[in-house]
């Protein structure tokens, strides 16, 4: 139920933003529309509490962006350079998270810096494979993503 | 850059046609889609074309302060690519169901219906 | 709202065709629907051409947007007739659908995809905006897909692919034409464009589009040597299909053509021999394709096909007397071709088969249907009084007077073969003794039937071989018209001034 | 000074965009350009974008710009997990110089993952007719 | 293809796209947009819910059969151009409109509801040949 | 040197040739899987040139198209990895 | 007049009904129509033979100039009386000769039809009118010969009539249609008027050879023949009626017809003597080797019918007046001896010539009509054949140049025309009656009747010619334009004519007694079949069969791709040649042109290359993917040239394609390259000039001015009027909103259409089509 008002609301702004009008009728009909929609497509699905997320997810945000730009370097590196340097391959990184969501959430960031790229998630939801650009050795890898990206995601989920 | 563009919408007829041509069912398709884009591409040179100048009236104004390119020939190619997409989306199935039933995908042993009974 | 006269029939079939959708699988109700949609069809039809015959074209600017700016639907008296055999046609074979297309068939959709054919052959002979007459094509091409398709049996299919591949080529050629016609003129509306077509400087590509036109409405008239797509698919659907193709389809070719050549383009010395050479190859491959055939479904096909070489002659030679003829033909042609596919499909749910070779002993078995039939069979021959006769006289008639001997040649030739084709199949259907037919387990065969679907199925029959009669017997009435129709065709300034409110 | 900003970004996106197509065009495997390609281009058009939203400076554009950046951060992920997943069951080679490969053996020959429930009906069982 | 992470993302992207899309429709007679690609990208918002989470679950969700959003829209495109016919003495397809003008959409008219209609033809129509052909692969 | 020739002689000039390169490799492929990364990845810079175009001709409309790129490209990526994986289950 | 023709289609009309209650002895009462008619045109006699013309008018067609007019001369009169007189006496042997046939309602209603359309063609005066008359009888004629339609050889025989009159039929028509539009009016009697003008215009060769055709299919003459003697499958009472006494005479009644408008020409002349001498000697001279007595018949038939056209072709006072004379006697007489044939043939079961003897002993009154037939066809004093013949002489010796051979043809042809009616009319019953047909019996009444009265008719009139002569001959004359001088007589005196007469019958009746009918003859006759017309007509028309068949096949030979580049080529032709061959040369204007910028020759450089991947990729998802490219370079190209609308919807659409592609490939064929080198060259060409063609046009109409009208009218009044400002999305709306009402229902259907094809799968009872 507060799921759902919170879609609601949450559909309602990006309405908002999307027709960059504030006027109360816009808003109005925004969460009318969001309201309708929802109900032909809801079937309940997450459980984020939206309140204790802002400001975990501002750090977050710096946080990737900060992996964002490091990766794109190396890789600009690696592309700029005439010998290739990488050492890629699979890993099977153990999962400490289990819902859905931050299993999608770790996948996707994973995926986003450059040298990564999550390939699948083993049924159970305990092993996310990830190919990777710059493998040492599996344990650097694997706890590389546990203590970054998987540790935030927890806390802000939490 | 009209005459490239003309070029092109060539190329896109014989191209269309010489897949049309073929004896296998998907590359038909694949030639009356790439036929229909040849010529909603037509209608779009012929009704001339213009870089930059959308046909949407600016914020604040009534009518056109400046250019803009005509939006006639837009409406109708919107309407025949919409037009063209129920027509292939029907003939994909076709094909798919014709495969199926015929056995064949071979245009040449689709001929049955040409012999006399 | 009655002003709104013109586009009734349209808004009708409209509105039927969505009624249908939401009957969906509840074929009772369908059948209902539809018959009695088609006899309030007919009702505004009637009503729209009688309204035509006596205030002259009627028009409908759509969006009140004047023309040549909106869309503008017009009835002169051309597209009134046609819209009123397209209602005579679409009642019968509304009501023989009824008796005859299995449930199976019903149950996806037949009837409402039949109102938008139906819709679609109206909105064409209406309108008088070349993109929206090729949009109305699109219906038309679609649904005809659909019909021809529904049920995937492996012969349809077949025919289908072929019939598919050269329409959506016809489409395409007809979009290319149109594209250069709006590059030369920048407008769309018909009436509009006799005027701005004429004062193009650049008569070659005037010439090039004409031609552009003829081979996309060529290629839907089913002209040689376009015309591949006709008997490779019209014996394959479901005989109620067939009638409504064979009756219709290719006629809203001809008429395109007819419009398209008199009212925007003029058919020049060059037009005239390659119409006059189309006409003469089309009366000649039509007929002797139909000498070789022995499934009667695809015997009327190259029928179709040849007896559209008459109106294309008619074109050709372009002098009111020809025009005339042409048109007497199309009139007559609608009615006797819906009618005779649908005796095909008596003929074989009474028989299980098309085969000549199979069938026999009609004449014995069924004398009163035997008699019923020989009426369209006969007025297709053109025996005189019959409908097929009448359109002839002015079609030599203008032959002699404009000196086209050849064409008088293959308009005879063919007549003499449709004439020996039918005979041939009244021989064979009717007179001959059948051989044994395997009896088939749970073919729904015409004995077993209610007499309720037997009527559905022969009242039609009946009611068109009246409208054929009548034709020929009534021949004056249906040469004036004709005549009025030519004269209007070739004098079209009163078109013109309608369409653009002058 | 917006003008500066502008080139600033889409010169920075640009280049970001430069790199992944060198990246699609050099590297070995299609893992390896997958990985390479996903973050560079995403990065080069979210600038190239936040350039254009500086450029137009009003909210609308803005809020389109925030949106089209949010579709993207959304989407580019999922689809490269998609392809590779795909061309991994698909039977592509890793790059010979690859380290290790802790997914080998994971799906079945016929290609579907161990026990993998059906969804959108992955086999095409033709049905006779 | 059923994967975690493209279920989950389609979770979000399924309300998101259909906001976009009635956004699309809306604005359409402003800006790009309309009923078509308003249609189109409801619809491939669906079709994706559809890849991520099999055809049942998607069919469960619209809750009645799309195609029945073909009649609907054709007949609200139909009557909405039928409205100056029966209303007014204007013809057939005249911009019949509200004398007010509104908040969100602007000028109420008959020809937003012709364009919703188009909408609601052109969802019923993908749904409806999508989901019949991934039924019978 | 104004923001439109900047934008014109050497952004759209470097979009191009990215353009060119994953266009070459979508030709060679080899794979399909390659081939398919190639598009997604034109879809991604076709974004990026229109953003930029919009600058060019000063017409924010032209995000929108942006905008439903962004959206539905990536549906096209999701079909094709869904019939590659399917092709292979056959 | 009307009425009166209508009576016999009425009379058909009411027996689809009333069918039921002509069977048994009821039957003979339909004899009552043509018999009331015969009444109706006797009483005619007195006014016509006074020179009156009896005319009546109806408006039918105007406006195409087809009104039935109807006239009563001489000529229509005499051919009216035949057709009710001979008709009633059908009417009446029918009812016996067919006692018990199932269909017997049926035959009569096809006898009423044939009678009315007979009676409709003589008295029309109106060519058109007349026309459809003239079709009417081929009809009714067809249905009529096919009567037993079960028998192959009937239904064939029947079919080739109908195509050889029906042939003659067009064109009669066509041929009606010039004289009706030199003359400028299509009624005859006015066209008598016109004879000079209508010579002397350019069309009257194509007009005479028009009618001939006509005039000579319908009546048998040499080398349109053969359809006559099959026709002979009919029941004897339409061999009688027809195809003797008034059918196949309508030839003869239309060159009748003509003469006094066409007439007087020496192609007229010269043609008719030739084709009727041909004929007369032709099938005269066939009658030797006939053993069937139905065949005898109808070669006899078609002599006399020859005889008939040599004499219109001879054309003097004496022809025409032997011509109406003859037309008499062969209808007495030849109606006699079918009839006779057929009592024969229902009694015995036989007509074989060589088997038939001694019936006298069973059927003596048979026996004295066949006698009585038999001499009047010698020409035998004091029958009415005598009259016929001696005229015929006159007219030949009449003539200067030829007058020697024609006479001498005259002769020969009357001698064989004697012999043929000895065997016919006498043969069969004289000798010893043969142990098989001993138990057969006299026929019922109404059988041996109807032949006995013409028979001594035939000997009446004979005895006092003055019965026929200014009541009938002499107006016939008249109306043909002739000079109506002569009497007829029996007895002219010792004259050369009677020489003649005597060599005729001593040589014909010497014929008789040295000469048997004999199958030898027959088969030995048939070895030079090959060169008969028929069967070279028969074998003609297999070679047009032939030609049929494989034109069909040709052209609709199954190949998709053949049709495919049939129809390009035929445009590609059409349209270049159009294009190539302008004055003025190509109209390009390359100035015009905006410069190109690079990043556009990117995008058409990229989107070229996908093509050209398009149609070279060896995989279907590779295809696929490669069009996808295309279309998302297309989009691009959208939005570089103003069209954010239609870049949206492209590339929307373009997915969507793709998806369904995907959805649907892996069930679809894998792909296929089985076109050889040659092939792909062939195409290759075919395609390249189409695209060149498309790409021509395109540029030499970028070079015309151009017109804005419409578009700057919605520019204008997008917003002002319509309140919107994305002037496509208005257009789209409101401005066009019928197109795209249209265009959403195409949709829809599309989406019924693939479902219909996907879930609907018909129980195997239900398919179409089996065969
Ligand atoms: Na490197
Ligand atoms: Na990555």
């Amino acid at each position: 139920m507060k799921n759902r008002f919170l879609a609601n609301i949450l559909l309602t702004f990006i309405w908002v933003a999307l027709t960059g009008s504030f006027a109360f009728a816009n808003v109005v009909f925004g969460f009318f529309l969001s309201y309708f929609l929802l109900l032909v497509i809801t079937r309940g699905s997450g459980r984020a509490r939206y309140f204790r997320m802002v400001p975990k997810a501002i750090s977050f945000f710096f946080f990737f962006l900060y992996e964002l730009v490091k990766a794109n370097l190396q890789v600009a590196w690696e592309m700029g350079t005439p010998k290739f340097y990488m050492t890629p391959g699979i890993v099977g990184v153990p999962l400490d998270i289990h819902s859905d969501n931050e299993i999608t959430m770790l996948a996707n960031l994973i995926t986003l810096t450059p040298g990564t790229l999550s390939l699948d998630v083993s049924e159970d939801k305990k092993v996310l494979y990830v190919y990777s650009m710059y493998i040492t050795n599996r344990e650097d890898f694997v706890r590389g993503i546990k203590q970054g990206f998987e540790k935030r995601i927890k806390e802000l989920y939490s | 850059m009209e005459i490239l563009l003309a070029l092109m919408i060539g190329t896109l007829y014989a191209a269309g046609i010489y897949m049309i041509l073929r004896r296998s069912l998907v590359k038909l398709i694949i030639g009356i889609i790439l036929l229909g884009n040849g010529a909603n591409l037509l209608i779009f040179l012929l009704g001339r074309i213009a870089k930059g100048h959308p046909p949407i009236i600016p914020e604040g104004a009534e009518t056109f302060l400046e250019a803009y390119s005509d939006p006639l020939p837009q409406a109708l190619i919107l309407t025949a690519i919409v037009i063209s997409f129920g027509l292939q989306s029907f003939a994909i199935i076709l094909v798919k169901r014709a495969h199926k039933v015929v056995k064949t995908d071979d245009l040449d042993e689709m001929n049955a219906t040409d012999e006399y009974s | 709202m009655i002003e709104q006269l013109t586009i009734f029939p349209l808004l009708l079939q409209m509105a039927l065709a969505i009624l249908l959708m939401f009957s969906w699988s509840r074929i009772s109700w369908q059948k209902n629907i539809s018959i009695f949609g088609n006899i309030l069809n007919m009702g505004v039809s009637v009503w729209l051409f009688i309204t035509v015959w006596q205030n002259g074209t009627q028009t409908v600017q759509a969006g009140s947007w004047d023309a040549p700016f909106g869309i503008t639907f017009a009835a002169d008296t051309f597209s009134a007739t046609l819209v009123l055999l397209t209602s005579f046609a679409g009642l019968a074979v509304s009501s023989f659908s009824s008796g005859s297309v299995i449930p199976a068939r019903l149950k996806f959709g037949f009837f409402p995809i039949f109102h938008f054919l139906l819709l679609g052959l109206n909105g064409a002979f209406l309108t008088g905006d070349l993109f929206n007459l090729y949009v109305w094509f699109e219906i038309i091409i679609i649904t005809s897909f659909v019909l021809l398709t529904i049920g995937g049996e492996k012969a349809q299919l077949e025919g289908a692919v072929k019939y598919f591949t050269l329409n959506i080529l016809a489409s395409i050629v007809f979009l290319t034409a149109i594209a250069v016609l709006y590059g030369l003129t920048g407008s769309l509306n018909m009436a509009d464009l006799a005027s701005k077509v004429a004062a193009v400087e650049n008569r070659t590509l005037v010439q090039v589009n004409a031609l552009l036109f003829l081979v996309g409405f060529g290629i839907k008239s089913a002209v040689f040597p376009l015309y591949f797509w006709l008997p490779a698919s019209y014996h394959t659907p479901p005989s109620a299909v067939s009638a409504i193709f064979g009756g219709l389809l290719t006629k809203v070719g001809v008429y395109a053509l007819m419009r398209v050549f008199t009212l925007i383009f003029e058919v020049d010395a060059f037009l005239e021999n390659v119409l006059l050479a189309i006409a003469v190859l089309t009366l000649f491959s039509g007929a002797i394709g139909a000498i070789v055939q022995n499934n009667i479904r695809k015997v009327f096909s190259y029928l179709v096909i040849c007896h559209i070489g008459y109106m294309i002659a008619g074109l050709g030679m372009m002098t009111q007397v020809a025009l005339a003829g042409a048109i007497f033909y199309l009139i007559h042609d609608i009615v006797v071709k819906t009618n005779l596919f649908m005796v095909s499909g008596v003929i074989y749910k009474i028989t299980a088969t098309h085969s000549m070779r199979k069938l026999g002993g009609f004449y014995a078995d069924y004398p009163k249907m035997s008699l019923l039939f020989a009426i369209p069979l006969f007025s297709l021959v053109g025996i005189p009084p019959l409908s097929g006769f009448w359109p002839k006289l002015s079609l030599v008639l203008a032959g002699w007077s404009t000196e086209n001997y050849l064409l008088i040649g293959a308009i005879l030739f063919s007549s003499f073969i449709t004439l020996f084709v039918i005979v041939k199949l009244w021989g064979e259907v009717f007179w001959k003794t059948a051989g044994q037919l395997p009896k088939l387990r749970n073919f729904p065969y015409f004995q077993k039937l209610t007499w309720p679907r037997k009527a559905e199925m022969i009242i039609p029959i009946i009611f068109l071989s009246i409208i054929s009669l009548y034709i020929g017997f009534g021949a004056e009435n249906i040469q004036s018209l004709a005549s009025r129709i030519a004269f209007e065709l070739s004098d079209n300034q009163e078109y013109i001034n309608a369409v653009l409110n002058k | 000074m917006i003008s500066i900003t502008v080139a600033v970004l889409a010169s920075l996106g640009s280049l970001f965009i430069l790199l992944a197509a060198v990246g699609i065009l050099r590297m070995p495997d299609t893992y390896l350009r997958m990985a390479v390609t996903t973050k560079a281009a995403t990065l080069g058009i979210g600038l190239i974008l936040i350039a254009a939203a500086v450029y137009f400076h009003d909210l609308s554009t803005t809020t389109r710009v925030v949106a089209i950046i949010v579709f993207i951060l959304l989407t580019a992920p999922v689809g490269a997990h998609l392809i590779g997943k795909a061309s991994y069951i698909a039977g592509n080679k890793l790059w010979e110089r690859s380290v290790m490969d802790d997914l080998k053996g994971k799906y079945r020959k016929t290609g579907r993952k161990v026990g993998a429930p059906r969804n959108m009906k992955e086999s095409s069982d033709e049905d006779a007719g | 293809m059923k994967t975690i992470i493209l279920r989950t993302a389609s979770n979000y992207m399924l309300p998101l796209l259909l906001v976009f899309s009635v956004f699309i429709l809306l604005r359409g007679h402003y800006l790009p947009g309309g009923g078509f690609v308003g249609g189109l990208i409801a619809s491939i918002a669906f079709v994706l819910h559809a890849f991520a989470n099999g055809l049942e679950d998607t069919k469960n969700l619209i809750k009645f059969h799309p195609g029945f959003l073909m009649p609907a829209g054709l007949g609200i495109s139909f009557f909405s151009g039928l409205v100056p016919v029966l209303f007014t003495d204007k013809s057939f397809l005249t911009g019949t409109w509200y004398p007010h003008h509104l908040p969100v959409i602007g000028s109420l008219g008959t020809a937003l509801f012709f364009d919703i209609g188009v909408y609601l033809v052109v969802v019923g129509v993908t749904l409806t040949i999508i989901f019949t052909i991934s039924e019978s692969t | 040197m104004t923001l439109n020739e900047f934008l014109y002689f050497i952004i759209l000039p470097v979009l191009s040739l990215s353009i060119l390169m994953v266009f070459f490799r979508f030709v060679k492929g080899p794979t399909i899987s390659d081939r398919v990364v190639a598009v997604d990845l034109l879809v991604t810079i076709g974004i990026g040139v229109i953003a930029v175009y919009s600058i060019l001709t000063h017409q924010h409309t032209f995000l929108d198209i942006a905008l439903i790129l962004a959206l539905i490209g990536f549906l096209g990526t999701v079909a094709y990895s869904f019939y590659i994986q399917k092709r292979k289950n056959k | 007049m009307l009425t009166a023709i209508l009576s016999g289609f009425i009379f058909s009309i009411f027996l689809i009904f009333a069918g039921k209650f002509l069977k048994g002895k009821l039957a003979v009462l339909s004899a009552l129509v043509p018999f009331g008619l015969f009444v109706y045109f006797l009483s005619f006699i007195q006014r016509v033979s006074e020179g009156e013309v009896i005319r009546q008018n109806i408006e039918w067609v105007p406006s195409m100039g087809l009104n039935l007019n109807f006239t009563l001369d001489g000529l229509s009169l005499l051919f009216s009386l035949l057709i009710t007189g001979i008709g009633f006496l059908v009417f009446a042997y029918t009812a016996a000769y067919l006692k018990g046939n199932d269909y017997l309602d049926r035959f009569y209603g096809y006898l009423g039809m044939f009678m009315g359309a007979m009676l409709g063609l003589v008295l029309s005066d109106n060519l058109l009118c007349m026309f459809i008359f003239w079709e009417l009888t081929s009809i009714s004629s067809f249905f009529l010969i096919g009567f037993n339609n079960t028998s192959e050889a009937s239904r064939k025989s029947a079919i080739l009539a109908l195509a050889v009159t029906g042939s003659g039929g067009f064109l009669l028509l066509a041929g009606a249609l010039l004289l009706g539009s030199v003359a400028g009016t299509y009624s005859l009697s006015e066209m008598m008027s016109l004879s000079g003008f209508i010579s002397e215009s350019p069309y009257y060769l194509v007009i005479v050879i028009l009618v001939f055709g006509a005039a000579f299919t319908k009546s048998a003459q040499f080398p349109f023949h053969f359809w006559l003697p099959g026709a002979m499958k009919a029941p004897t009472p339409v061999s009688t009626y027809l195809h003797s006494a008034t059918m196949v005479k309508a030839g003869v009644y239309l060159l009748l017809r003509f003469t006094p408008i066409l007439g007087n020409q020496e192609v007229w002349n010269v043609t008719l003597i030739t084709v009727g001498g041909i004929t007369m000697f032709y099938a005269a001279f066939h009658t030797l080797f006939r053993t069937d007595l139905k065949g005898i018949l109808a070669y006899s038939t078609i002599s006399v019918l020859g005889v008939l056209v040599f004499l219109i072709g001879l054309g003097n006072e004496y022809a025409l007046t032997a011509a109406a004379v003859y037309i008499i006697v062969h209808a007495l007489y030849k109606a006699t001896l079918f009839l006779i044939t057929g009592i024969i043939d229902h009694e015995t079961g036989t007509r074989n010539v060589t088997v038939l003897a001694g019936l006298r002993k069973v059927m003596w009154p048979v026996a004295l009509a066949g006698f009585l037939a038999a001499v009047s066809s010698g020409g035998i004093p004091p029958t009415v054949g005598f009259l016929g013949k001696d005229l015929i002489y006159e007219a030949t010796l009449d003539m200067d140049n030829w007058g020697m051979w024609l006479t001498i043809l005259a002769i020969a042809t009357n001698v064989l025309v004697l012999y043929a009616g000895f065997v016919a009319g006498i043969k069969p019953f004289m000798g010893e009656l043969p142990e098989k047909f001993s138990k057969v019996h006299m026929p019922s009444v109404l059988m041996w009747v109807p032949p006995m009265i013409l028979a001594f008719l035939g000997i009446l009139v004979g005895i006092f010619p003055v019965l026929i002569d200014t009541t009938i001959v002499r107006p016939v004359v008249d109306a043909v334009g002739g000079e109506a001088n002569l009497h007829l007589k029996i007895w002219h005196g010792f004259t050369e004519i009677l020489g003649l007469s005597a060599i005729t019958l001593v040589v014909g009746i010497g014929l008789y007694f040295i000469l048997k009918p004999s199958e030898k003859w027959e088969s030995r006759i048939a070895k030079l079949d090959f060169i008969a017309p028929k069967n070279i007509t028969l074998f003609l028309s297999s070679l047009f069969r032939d030609f049929s068949n494989w034109w069909t096949r040709i052209f609709q030979n199954g190949f998709l791709r053949n049709y495919v580049s049939t129809i390009i080529l035929f445009l590609v032709v059409i349209v270049g040649y159009s294009l190539l061959t302008q004055q003025n040369g190509f109209r390009i204007d390359f100035s015009s042109f905006d410069k190109m910028t690079y990043y556009e020759m990117i995008i058409m450089g990229i989107m070229f290359l996908s093509i050209i991947f398009v149609v070279v990729a060896k995989s279907r998802l590779t295809a696929v993917v490669a069009m996808g490219v295309v279309g998302y370079a297309i989009c691009l190209m959208f939005v570089i040239y103003s069209a954010p609308d239609l870049a949206m919807t492209q590339f929307s659409i373009d997915t969507l394609t793709v998806i369904l592609f995907v959805l649907v490939l892996s069930s679809l064929p894998k792909y296929l390259s089985i076109s050889d080198y040659k092939m792909r060259i062939i195409d290759g060409i075919l395609s390249l000039s189409f695209g060149l063609l498309i790409t021509l046009i395109a540029l030499e109409v970028l070079g015309e001015p151009v017109n804005k009208e419409i578009s700057n009218y919605y520019a204008d009044n997008a917003y002002v009027l319509a309140k919107g400002k994305n002037v496509v999305n208005v257009i789209l709306v409101d401005f066009r909103g019928a197109d795209t009402l249209i265009e959403i229902s195409v949709l829809t259907v599309a989406a019924l259409g693939v479902f219909s094809l996907l879930k609907l799968r018909l129980r195997r009872e239900d398919r179409e089509l089996k065969d």
